[in-house]
Protein backbone atom coordinates (compact mmCIF):
# COMPACT_ATOMS: atom_id res chain seq x y z
CA UNK A 1 0.00 0.00 0.00
CA UNK A 2 1.82 2.70 -1.12
CA UNK A 3 1.18 6.60 -2.91
CA UNK A 4 3.80 8.57 -4.65
CA UNK A 5 3.11 11.67 -6.42
CA UNK A 6 6.47 12.39 -8.10
CA UNK A 7 7.53 15.05 -11.41
CA UNK A 8 9.79 12.47 -12.63
CA UNK A 9 8.86 9.10 -14.61
CA UNK A 10 8.08 5.58 -13.40
CA UNK A 11 8.93 2.14 -14.57
CA UNK A 12 5.22 0.08 -14.87
CA UNK A 13 7.42 -3.42 -15.21
CA UNK A 14 9.64 -2.84 -12.35
CA UNK A 15 5.99 -1.44 -9.98
CA UNK A 16 4.15 -4.38 -11.00
CA UNK A 17 7.60 -6.81 -10.66
CA UNK A 18 8.04 -4.93 -6.87
CA UNK A 19 4.41 -5.22 -6.03
CA UNK A 20 3.59 -9.13 -6.36
CA UNK A 21 7.29 -10.19 -4.96
CA UNK A 22 7.06 -11.77 -1.40
CA UNK A 23 3.27 -12.79 -1.40
CA UNK A 24 2.68 -16.24 -2.62
CA UNK A 25 -1.32 -15.58 -2.05
CA UNK A 26 -1.18 -12.84 -5.27
CA UNK A 27 -2.78 -14.57 -8.27
CA UNK A 28 -4.28 -11.63 -9.99
CA UNK A 29 -2.24 -8.24 -10.63
CA UNK A 30 -4.31 -5.22 -12.66
CA UNK A 31 -2.43 -2.42 -13.61
CA UNK A 32 -3.94 0.71 -15.29
CA UNK A 33 -1.25 3.53 -16.92
CA UNK A 34 -2.79 7.24 -17.84
CA UNK A 35 -0.80 8.35 -20.81
CA UNK A 36 -1.22 12.23 -22.30
CA UNK A 37 -2.95 11.84 -25.41
CA UNK A 38 -1.30 13.25 -28.45
CA UNK A 39 -4.49 14.06 -30.82
CA UNK A 40 -5.92 17.74 -30.70
CA UNK A 41 -2.88 19.80 -31.14
CA UNK A 42 -1.23 19.37 -27.72
CA UNK A 43 2.03 19.77 -27.32
CA UNK A 44 2.10 20.00 -23.58
CA UNK A 45 -0.29 18.87 -20.53
CA UNK A 46 1.13 20.21 -17.00
CA UNK A 47 -0.37 18.91 -14.21
CA UNK A 48 -0.78 21.23 -10.73
CA UNK A 49 -1.65 20.09 -7.42
CA UNK A 50 -1.94 20.74 -3.72
CA UNK A 51 0.78 19.39 -1.87
CA UNK A 52 -0.59 17.98 1.37
CA UNK A 53 -3.73 17.29 0.33
CA UNK A 54 -2.90 15.11 -2.73
CA UNK A 55 -1.17 12.62 -0.91
CA UNK A 56 -3.39 12.56 2.15
CA UNK A 57 -6.54 12.02 -0.30
CA UNK A 58 -4.85 9.54 -2.28
CA UNK A 59 -3.95 7.51 0.88
CA UNK A 60 -7.75 7.80 1.73
CA UNK A 61 -8.92 6.31 -1.54
CA UNK A 62 -6.20 3.74 -1.16
CA UNK A 63 -7.20 2.71 1.93
CA UNK A 64 -11.26 2.38 1.12
CA UNK A 65 -10.01 0.31 -1.69
CA UNK A 66 -7.90 -2.50 0.85
CA UNK A 67 -11.27 -2.18 3.29
CA UNK A 68 -13.74 -2.94 0.27
CA UNK A 69 -11.26 -6.08 -1.44
CA UNK A 70 -9.28 -8.07 -0.13
CA UNK A 71 -6.12 -7.26 -1.56
CA UNK A 72 -2.49 -7.94 -0.91
CA UNK A 73 -0.63 -4.74 -2.39
CA UNK A 74 -1.66 -1.49 -4.09
CA UNK A 75 -0.07 1.25 -5.35
CA UNK A 76 -0.83 4.89 -6.88
CA UNK A 77 1.48 6.91 -8.89
CA UNK A 78 0.81 10.55 -10.18
CA UNK A 79 3.16 12.79 -12.03
CA UNK A 80 2.77 16.61 -11.91
CA UNK A 81 4.73 19.31 -14.00
CA UNK A 82 4.75 19.52 -17.44
CA UNK A 83 4.31 16.40 -19.49
CA UNK A 84 4.74 15.97 -23.40
CA UNK A 85 2.34 13.60 -25.48
CA UNK A 86 2.87 10.13 -24.93
CA UNK A 87 4.21 10.51 -21.64
CA UNK A 88 2.85 8.51 -18.30
CA UNK A 89 0.33 10.51 -16.12
CA UNK A 90 -0.98 8.27 -13.29
CA UNK A 91 -0.33 3.85 -12.26
CA UNK A 92 -2.80 1.96 -10.46
CA UNK A 93 -1.99 -1.50 -9.21
CA UNK A 94 -3.83 -3.96 -7.07
CA UNK A 95 -2.90 -7.38 -6.77
CA UNK A 96 -5.23 -9.78 -4.90
CA UNK A 97 -6.13 -13.79 -4.78
CA UNK A 98 -8.92 -13.70 -7.30
CA UNK A 99 -9.29 -10.98 -10.18
CA UNK A 100 -12.25 -9.45 -9.87
CA UNK A 101 -10.94 -8.10 -6.24
CA UNK A 102 -7.76 -6.80 -8.29
CA UNK A 103 -10.12 -5.47 -11.38
CA UNK A 104 -12.86 -4.00 -9.16
CA UNK A 105 -10.32 -1.95 -6.97
CA UNK A 106 -8.02 -0.71 -9.65
CA UNK A 107 -11.30 0.58 -11.37
CA UNK A 108 -12.25 2.19 -7.96
CA UNK A 109 -8.97 3.67 -6.92
CA UNK A 110 -9.32 5.57 -10.80
CA UNK A 111 -12.82 6.70 -10.15
CA UNK A 112 -12.11 7.89 -6.99
CA UNK A 113 -8.79 9.62 -7.92
CA UNK A 114 -10.06 11.25 -10.92
CA UNK A 115 -13.07 13.22 -8.48
CA UNK A 116 -11.47 13.29 -5.27
CA UNK A 117 -7.95 14.01 -5.76
CA UNK A 118 -6.85 17.44 -6.16
CA UNK A 119 -5.21 17.57 -9.54
CA UNK A 120 -6.05 20.06 -12.69
CA UNK A 121 -4.68 19.63 -16.13
CA UNK A 122 -3.91 22.64 -18.70
CA UNK A 123 -3.10 21.76 -21.91
CA UNK A 124 -1.05 24.39 -23.81
CA UNK A 125 -2.10 23.92 -27.66
CA UNK A 126 0.97 24.00 -30.14
CA UNK A 127 -0.30 27.37 -31.31
CA UNK A 128 0.39 28.20 -27.38
CA UNK A 129 -2.99 28.84 -26.17
CA UNK A 130 -3.55 27.25 -22.99
CA UNK A 131 -6.83 25.96 -21.72
CA UNK A 132 -8.08 24.45 -18.12
CA UNK A 133 -9.05 20.74 -18.88
CA UNK A 134 -12.84 20.54 -17.54
CA UNK A 135 -14.29 18.06 -15.56
CA UNK A 136 -15.87 15.46 -17.22
CA UNK A 137 -19.05 14.34 -15.71
CA UNK A 138 -18.88 10.22 -17.15
CA UNK A 139 -15.76 10.61 -14.04
CA UNK A 140 -19.00 11.21 -12.01
CA UNK A 141 -21.28 9.14 -12.90
CA UNK A 142 -18.16 6.44 -12.72
CA UNK A 143 -17.56 7.33 -9.33
CA UNK A 144 -20.92 7.21 -7.92
CA UNK A 145 -21.55 3.47 -9.17
CA UNK A 146 -19.36 2.59 -6.03
CA UNK A 147 -21.68 4.36 -3.54
CA UNK A 148 -23.09 2.33 -0.62
CA UNK B 1 -6.29 31.97 7.97
CA UNK B 2 -4.67 30.57 5.06
CA UNK B 3 -6.43 30.78 1.52
CA UNK B 4 -5.49 28.31 -1.16
CA UNK B 5 -6.39 29.12 -4.82
CA UNK B 6 -5.68 26.61 -7.54
CA UNK B 7 -6.02 26.25 -11.41
CA UNK B 8 -7.80 28.87 -13.26
CA UNK B 9 -8.88 30.43 -9.63
CA UNK B 10 -5.15 31.21 -9.19
CA UNK B 11 -4.39 32.50 -12.62
CA UNK B 12 -7.81 34.70 -12.40
CA UNK B 13 -7.04 36.11 -8.12
CA UNK B 14 -3.47 36.52 -9.33
CA UNK B 15 -1.78 34.92 -6.15
CA UNK B 16 -1.50 31.05 -5.23
CA UNK B 17 -2.45 32.06 -1.74
CA UNK B 18 -2.54 34.72 1.31
CA UNK B 19 -3.11 35.41 4.77
CA UNK B 20 -6.73 36.55 5.50
CA UNK B 21 -8.68 38.02 8.39
CA UNK B 22 -12.27 37.59 7.65
CA UNK B 23 -14.33 40.25 9.92
CA UNK B 24 -17.12 38.99 12.03
CA UNK B 25 -19.66 37.41 10.69
CA UNK B 26 -17.99 35.71 8.14
CA UNK B 27 -18.69 32.15 9.95
CA UNK B 28 -19.05 29.40 6.70
CA UNK B 29 -17.20 28.56 3.43
CA UNK B 30 -19.77 30.50 2.03
CA UNK B 31 -19.84 33.70 4.00
CA UNK B 32 -16.38 33.63 2.94
CA UNK B 33 -16.18 33.51 -0.58
CA UNK B 34 -19.43 36.53 -0.72
CA UNK B 35 -16.62 38.51 1.69
CA UNK B 36 -13.82 37.81 -0.81
CA UNK B 37 -15.91 38.73 -3.88
CA UNK B 38 -16.24 42.75 -2.25
CA UNK B 39 -12.67 42.95 -1.71
CA UNK B 40 -11.54 43.43 -5.19
CA UNK B 41 -12.78 43.06 -8.88
CA UNK B 42 -10.54 40.44 -9.36
CA UNK B 43 -12.18 37.96 -6.65
CA UNK B 44 -15.34 39.22 -7.89
CA UNK B 45 -14.53 37.84 -11.13
CA UNK B 46 -13.18 34.54 -10.16
CA UNK B 47 -15.95 33.53 -7.80
CA UNK B 48 -19.02 34.78 -10.95
CA UNK B 49 -20.03 31.22 -11.18
CA UNK B 50 -19.71 29.56 -6.93
CA UNK B 51 -20.82 26.66 -7.95
CA UNK B 52 -17.85 25.77 -10.29
CA UNK B 53 -15.90 25.96 -7.15
CA UNK B 54 -14.79 23.42 -5.16
CA UNK B 55 -12.93 23.53 -1.20
CA UNK B 56 -10.92 21.93 1.36
CA UNK B 57 -10.64 22.60 4.84
CA UNK B 58 -8.02 21.76 6.15
CA UNK B 59 -7.07 19.05 3.38
CA UNK B 60 -10.45 17.81 3.67
CA UNK B 61 -13.47 18.20 1.13
CA UNK B 62 -16.19 19.92 2.42
CA UNK B 63 -19.12 21.72 1.16
CA UNK B 64 -20.02 25.20 1.16
CA UNK B 65 -21.93 25.42 4.29
CA UNK B 66 -19.24 24.02 6.26
CA UNK B 67 -18.11 26.24 9.51
CA UNK B 68 -14.98 28.03 9.44
CA UNK B 69 -14.46 27.90 12.96
CA UNK B 70 -11.07 26.64 14.29
CA UNK B 71 -9.53 25.69 10.69
CA UNK B 72 -6.39 26.83 9.58
CA UNK B 73 -6.37 26.27 5.47
CA UNK B 74 -9.25 26.93 2.84
CA UNK B 75 -8.03 25.84 -0.53
CA UNK B 76 -10.43 27.28 -3.20
CA UNK B 77 -10.49 25.04 -6.66
CA UNK B 78 -12.19 24.27 -9.80
CA UNK B 79 -13.43 20.50 -10.09
CA UNK B 80 -10.54 18.03 -9.85
CA UNK B 81 -8.95 16.48 -13.31
CA UNK B 82 -6.50 14.09 -12.67
CA UNK B 83 -6.23 10.65 -13.68
CA UNK C 1 -4.39 -7.30 -31.81
CA UNK C 2 -1.96 -10.08 -30.85
CA UNK C 3 -2.08 -13.76 -29.13
CA UNK C 4 0.48 -15.61 -28.21
CA UNK C 5 0.62 -18.95 -26.37
CA UNK C 6 3.95 -20.16 -25.69
CA UNK C 7 6.19 -21.70 -22.90
CA UNK C 8 9.08 -18.83 -22.54
CA UNK C 9 8.37 -15.89 -19.88
CA UNK C 10 7.20 -12.80 -21.38
CA UNK C 11 8.35 -9.09 -19.87
CA UNK C 12 4.92 -6.99 -19.12
CA UNK C 13 6.76 -3.72 -18.76
CA UNK C 14 8.57 -4.43 -22.36
CA UNK C 15 4.75 -5.41 -23.56
CA UNK C 16 2.88 -2.47 -21.88
CA UNK C 17 5.72 -0.46 -23.85
CA UNK C 18 5.11 -1.82 -26.88
CA UNK C 19 1.46 -1.72 -26.94
CA UNK C 20 1.37 1.79 -26.52
CA UNK C 21 3.52 3.07 -28.76
CA UNK C 22 2.39 4.35 -32.17
CA UNK C 23 -1.21 5.58 -31.79
CA UNK C 24 -1.07 9.24 -30.36
CA UNK C 25 -5.01 8.66 -29.35
CA UNK C 26 -4.23 6.23 -26.31
CA UNK C 27 -4.62 7.29 -23.15
CA UNK C 28 -5.51 4.35 -20.97
CA UNK C 29 -3.37 1.03 -20.71
CA UNK C 30 -4.83 -1.17 -18.65
CA UNK C 31 -2.78 -5.00 -17.96
CA UNK C 32 -4.02 -8.19 -15.62
CA UNK C 33 -1.24 -10.39 -14.61
CA UNK C 34 -2.39 -13.90 -13.69
CA UNK C 35 0.46 -15.97 -11.19
CA UNK C 36 0.80 -19.22 -10.23
CA UNK C 37 -0.47 -19.10 -6.42
CA UNK C 38 2.38 -20.28 -4.29
CA UNK C 39 -0.55 -21.31 -1.33
CA UNK C 40 -1.22 -24.86 -0.44
CA UNK C 41 1.76 -26.73 -0.68
CA UNK C 42 2.07 -26.56 -4.88
CA UNK C 43 5.21 -27.42 -6.36
CA UNK C 44 4.38 -27.02 -10.19
CA UNK C 45 1.43 -26.54 -12.13
CA UNK C 46 1.31 -27.36 -15.46
CA UNK C 47 -0.62 -26.12 -18.14
CA UNK C 48 -1.82 -28.47 -20.97
CA UNK C 49 -3.61 -26.46 -24.10
CA UNK C 50 -5.11 -27.85 -27.67
CA UNK C 51 -2.43 -26.78 -29.70
CA UNK C 52 -4.38 -25.00 -32.82
CA UNK C 53 -7.88 -24.36 -31.30
CA UNK C 54 -6.06 -22.02 -28.55
CA UNK C 55 -4.84 -19.85 -30.66
CA UNK C 56 -8.16 -19.79 -32.90
CA UNK C 57 -10.23 -19.65 -29.40
CA UNK C 58 -8.40 -16.54 -28.09
CA UNK C 59 -7.36 -15.03 -31.66
CA UNK C 60 -11.71 -15.07 -31.59
CA UNK C 61 -12.04 -13.70 -28.15
CA UNK C 62 -9.86 -10.71 -29.08
CA UNK C 63 -11.51 -10.10 -32.31
CA UNK C 64 -14.93 -10.03 -30.26
CA UNK C 65 -13.49 -7.49 -27.95
CA UNK C 66 -12.36 -5.08 -30.55
CA UNK C 67 -16.17 -5.40 -31.54
CA UNK C 68 -17.64 -4.47 -28.62
CA UNK C 69 -15.26 -1.46 -27.33
CA UNK C 70 -13.45 0.99 -29.60
CA UNK C 71 -9.65 -0.09 -28.82
CA UNK C 72 -6.84 1.15 -30.37
CA UNK C 73 -4.35 -2.10 -28.84
CA UNK C 74 -4.99 -5.13 -27.60
CA UNK C 75 -2.31 -8.40 -26.08
CA UNK C 76 -3.28 -11.64 -25.05
CA UNK C 77 -0.09 -14.07 -23.34
CA UNK C 78 -1.02 -17.19 -22.10
CA UNK C 79 2.43 -19.96 -20.81
CA UNK C 80 1.95 -23.45 -21.06
CA UNK C 81 4.48 -26.30 -19.91
CA UNK C 82 5.22 -26.56 -16.20
CA UNK C 83 5.49 -23.41 -13.90
CA UNK C 84 6.61 -22.68 -10.22
CA UNK C 85 4.64 -21.41 -7.85
CA UNK C 86 4.88 -17.06 -8.99
CA UNK C 87 5.49 -17.78 -11.88
CA UNK C 88 3.18 -15.31 -14.88
CA UNK C 89 0.66 -17.69 -16.45
CA UNK C 90 -1.21 -15.04 -18.33
CA UNK C 91 -1.14 -11.51 -19.22
CA UNK C 92 -3.63 -9.41 -20.80
CA UNK C 93 -3.17 -5.75 -21.99
CA UNK C 94 -6.22 -3.62 -23.49
CA UNK C 95 -5.22 0.29 -25.04
CA UNK C 96 -7.92 2.63 -25.57
CA UNK C 97 -9.02 6.20 -25.50
CA UNK C 98 -10.34 6.14 -22.13
CA UNK C 99 -10.27 3.70 -19.40
CA UNK C 100 -13.83 2.25 -18.92
CA UNK C 101 -13.43 0.71 -22.56
CA UNK C 102 -9.78 -0.52 -21.94
CA UNK C 103 -11.00 -2.08 -17.94
CA UNK C 104 -14.38 -3.45 -19.23
CA UNK C 105 -12.30 -5.22 -22.31
CA UNK C 106 -9.65 -6.19 -20.32
CA UNK C 107 -12.10 -7.91 -18.36
CA UNK C 108 -14.62 -9.63 -21.01
CA UNK C 109 -11.28 -11.09 -22.13
CA UNK C 110 -9.92 -13.02 -18.89
CA UNK C 111 -13.31 -13.98 -18.25
CA UNK C 112 -13.37 -15.54 -22.06
CA UNK C 113 -10.07 -16.68 -21.62
CA UNK C 114 -10.81 -18.50 -18.47
CA UNK C 115 -14.05 -20.05 -19.74
CA UNK C 116 -13.63 -20.75 -23.76
CA UNK C 117 -9.80 -20.94 -24.40
CA UNK C 118 -8.36 -24.56 -24.20
CA UNK C 119 -6.31 -24.99 -21.55
CA UNK C 120 -6.42 -27.31 -18.00
CA UNK C 121 -4.00 -26.70 -14.78
CA UNK C 122 -2.57 -29.45 -13.32
CA UNK C 123 -1.34 -28.96 -9.68
CA UNK C 124 1.65 -31.36 -8.51
CA UNK C 125 1.97 -30.84 -4.73
CA UNK C 126 5.13 -30.81 -2.57
CA UNK C 127 4.58 -34.77 -1.69
CA UNK C 128 4.08 -35.31 -5.64
CA UNK C 129 0.31 -35.89 -5.67
CA UNK C 130 -1.19 -34.77 -8.80
CA UNK C 131 -4.50 -32.94 -9.39
CA UNK C 132 -6.43 -31.80 -12.32
CA UNK C 133 -8.00 -28.38 -11.08
CA UNK C 134 -11.80 -28.07 -11.29
CA UNK C 135 -13.54 -25.81 -13.43
CA UNK C 136 -14.61 -22.59 -11.08
CA UNK C 137 -18.54 -21.81 -11.26
CA UNK C 138 -17.59 -18.27 -10.43
CA UNK C 139 -15.93 -17.96 -13.77
CA UNK C 140 -18.64 -19.18 -15.34
CA UNK C 141 -20.99 -16.34 -14.10
CA UNK C 142 -18.17 -13.98 -14.55
CA UNK C 143 -18.30 -14.63 -18.39
CA UNK C 144 -22.24 -14.80 -18.36
CA UNK C 145 -22.35 -11.30 -17.37
CA UNK C 146 -21.37 -10.30 -21.22
CA UNK C 147 -23.81 -12.17 -23.13
CA UNK C 148 -26.09 -9.67 -24.72
CA UNK D 1 -11.66 -39.54 -37.89
CA UNK D 2 -9.20 -37.88 -35.36
CA UNK D 3 -10.70 -37.70 -32.00
CA UNK D 4 -8.15 -35.42 -29.93
CA UNK D 5 -8.67 -36.34 -25.64
CA UNK D 6 -7.21 -33.62 -22.98
CA UNK D 7 -6.22 -33.22 -19.61
CA UNK D 8 -7.73 -36.18 -17.16
CA UNK D 9 -9.75 -37.54 -20.19
CA UNK D 10 -6.42 -38.37 -21.96
CA UNK D 11 -4.64 -39.83 -18.78
CA UNK D 12 -7.68 -42.09 -18.35
CA UNK D 13 -7.93 -43.09 -21.86
CA UNK D 14 -4.01 -43.62 -21.76
CA UNK D 15 -3.76 -41.97 -25.53
CA UNK D 16 -3.82 -38.10 -26.73
CA UNK D 17 -5.05 -38.98 -29.92
CA UNK D 18 -6.27 -41.70 -32.32
CA UNK D 19 -7.73 -42.27 -35.77
CA UNK D 20 -11.05 -43.94 -35.24
CA UNK D 21 -14.04 -44.84 -38.06
CA UNK D 22 -16.96 -44.95 -36.00
CA UNK D 23 -19.55 -47.23 -37.85
CA UNK D 24 -22.87 -46.41 -39.00
CA UNK D 25 -25.40 -44.55 -37.13
CA UNK D 26 -22.86 -42.22 -35.32
CA UNK D 27 -24.13 -39.19 -36.39
CA UNK D 28 -23.96 -36.80 -33.72
CA UNK D 29 -21.01 -36.16 -30.49
CA UNK D 30 -23.39 -38.30 -27.87
CA UNK D 31 -23.35 -41.11 -30.51
CA UNK D 32 -19.71 -40.97 -30.74
CA UNK D 33 -19.10 -40.91 -26.97
CA UNK D 34 -22.19 -43.52 -26.68
CA UNK D 35 -19.89 -45.79 -29.01
CA UNK D 36 -16.62 -45.52 -27.51
CA UNK D 37 -17.65 -46.39 -24.19
CA UNK D 38 -18.23 -49.76 -25.66
CA UNK D 39 -15.64 -49.98 -26.74
CA UNK D 40 -13.65 -50.64 -23.73
CA UNK D 41 -13.92 -50.59 -19.91
CA UNK D 42 -10.90 -47.59 -19.88
CA UNK D 43 -13.50 -45.07 -22.35
CA UNK D 44 -16.46 -46.52 -20.19
CA UNK D 45 -14.52 -45.09 -17.28
CA UNK D 46 -13.55 -41.84 -18.58
CA UNK D 47 -17.07 -40.85 -20.07
CA UNK D 48 -19.00 -42.15 -16.91
CA UNK D 49 -20.36 -38.66 -16.37
CA UNK D 50 -20.98 -36.95 -19.92
CA UNK D 51 -22.11 -33.74 -18.36
CA UNK D 52 -18.18 -33.39 -17.08
CA UNK D 53 -17.31 -33.53 -21.17
CA UNK D 54 -17.12 -30.46 -23.47
CA UNK D 55 -16.55 -30.75 -26.90
CA UNK D 56 -14.73 -29.24 -30.20
CA UNK D 57 -15.36 -29.87 -33.61
CA UNK D 58 -13.00 -28.99 -36.07
CA UNK D 59 -10.90 -26.69 -32.92
CA UNK D 60 -14.43 -24.64 -32.65
CA UNK D 61 -16.76 -25.44 -29.13
CA UNK D 62 -20.00 -27.38 -29.98
CA UNK D 63 -22.96 -29.16 -28.57
CA UNK D 64 -23.13 -32.81 -27.68
CA UNK D 65 -26.12 -33.12 -30.54
CA UNK D 66 -24.28 -31.60 -33.08
CA UNK D 67 -23.58 -33.77 -36.19
CA UNK D 68 -20.59 -35.00 -37.48
CA UNK D 69 -21.24 -35.25 -41.05
CA UNK D 70 -17.88 -33.31 -42.82
CA UNK D 71 -15.85 -32.81 -39.26
CA UNK D 72 -12.58 -34.44 -39.18
CA UNK D 73 -11.24 -33.53 -35.30
CA UNK D 74 -13.23 -34.52 -32.93
CA UNK D 75 -11.60 -33.02 -29.63
CA UNK D 76 -13.06 -34.14 -25.80
CA UNK D 77 -12.18 -32.75 -23.11
CA UNK D 78 -13.08 -31.52 -19.44
CA UNK D 79 -14.46 -27.98 -18.48
CA UNK D 80 -10.98 -25.51 -19.58
CA UNK D 81 -9.21 -23.93 -16.44
CA UNK D 82 -6.61 -21.98 -17.85
CA UNK D 83 -6.35 -18.11 -17.37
Amino acid sequence: MAVRVQEADFDPGAELEALAVGDAGIGAVVSFTGLVRGTGGVSTMTLEHYPGMTEKALEEIEAEAHERWPLQASLVIHRVGPLPPGARIVFVATASRHRAAAFEAAEFLMDFLKTRAPFWKKEVAEDGTARWVDARETDDRAAARWAR
Amino acid sequence: MRILYFAWLRERIGVGSEDLSPPEGVSTVADLVEWLKTREARYAAAFEDVAAIRVALDQEQADFDAPLAGVREVALFPPVTGG
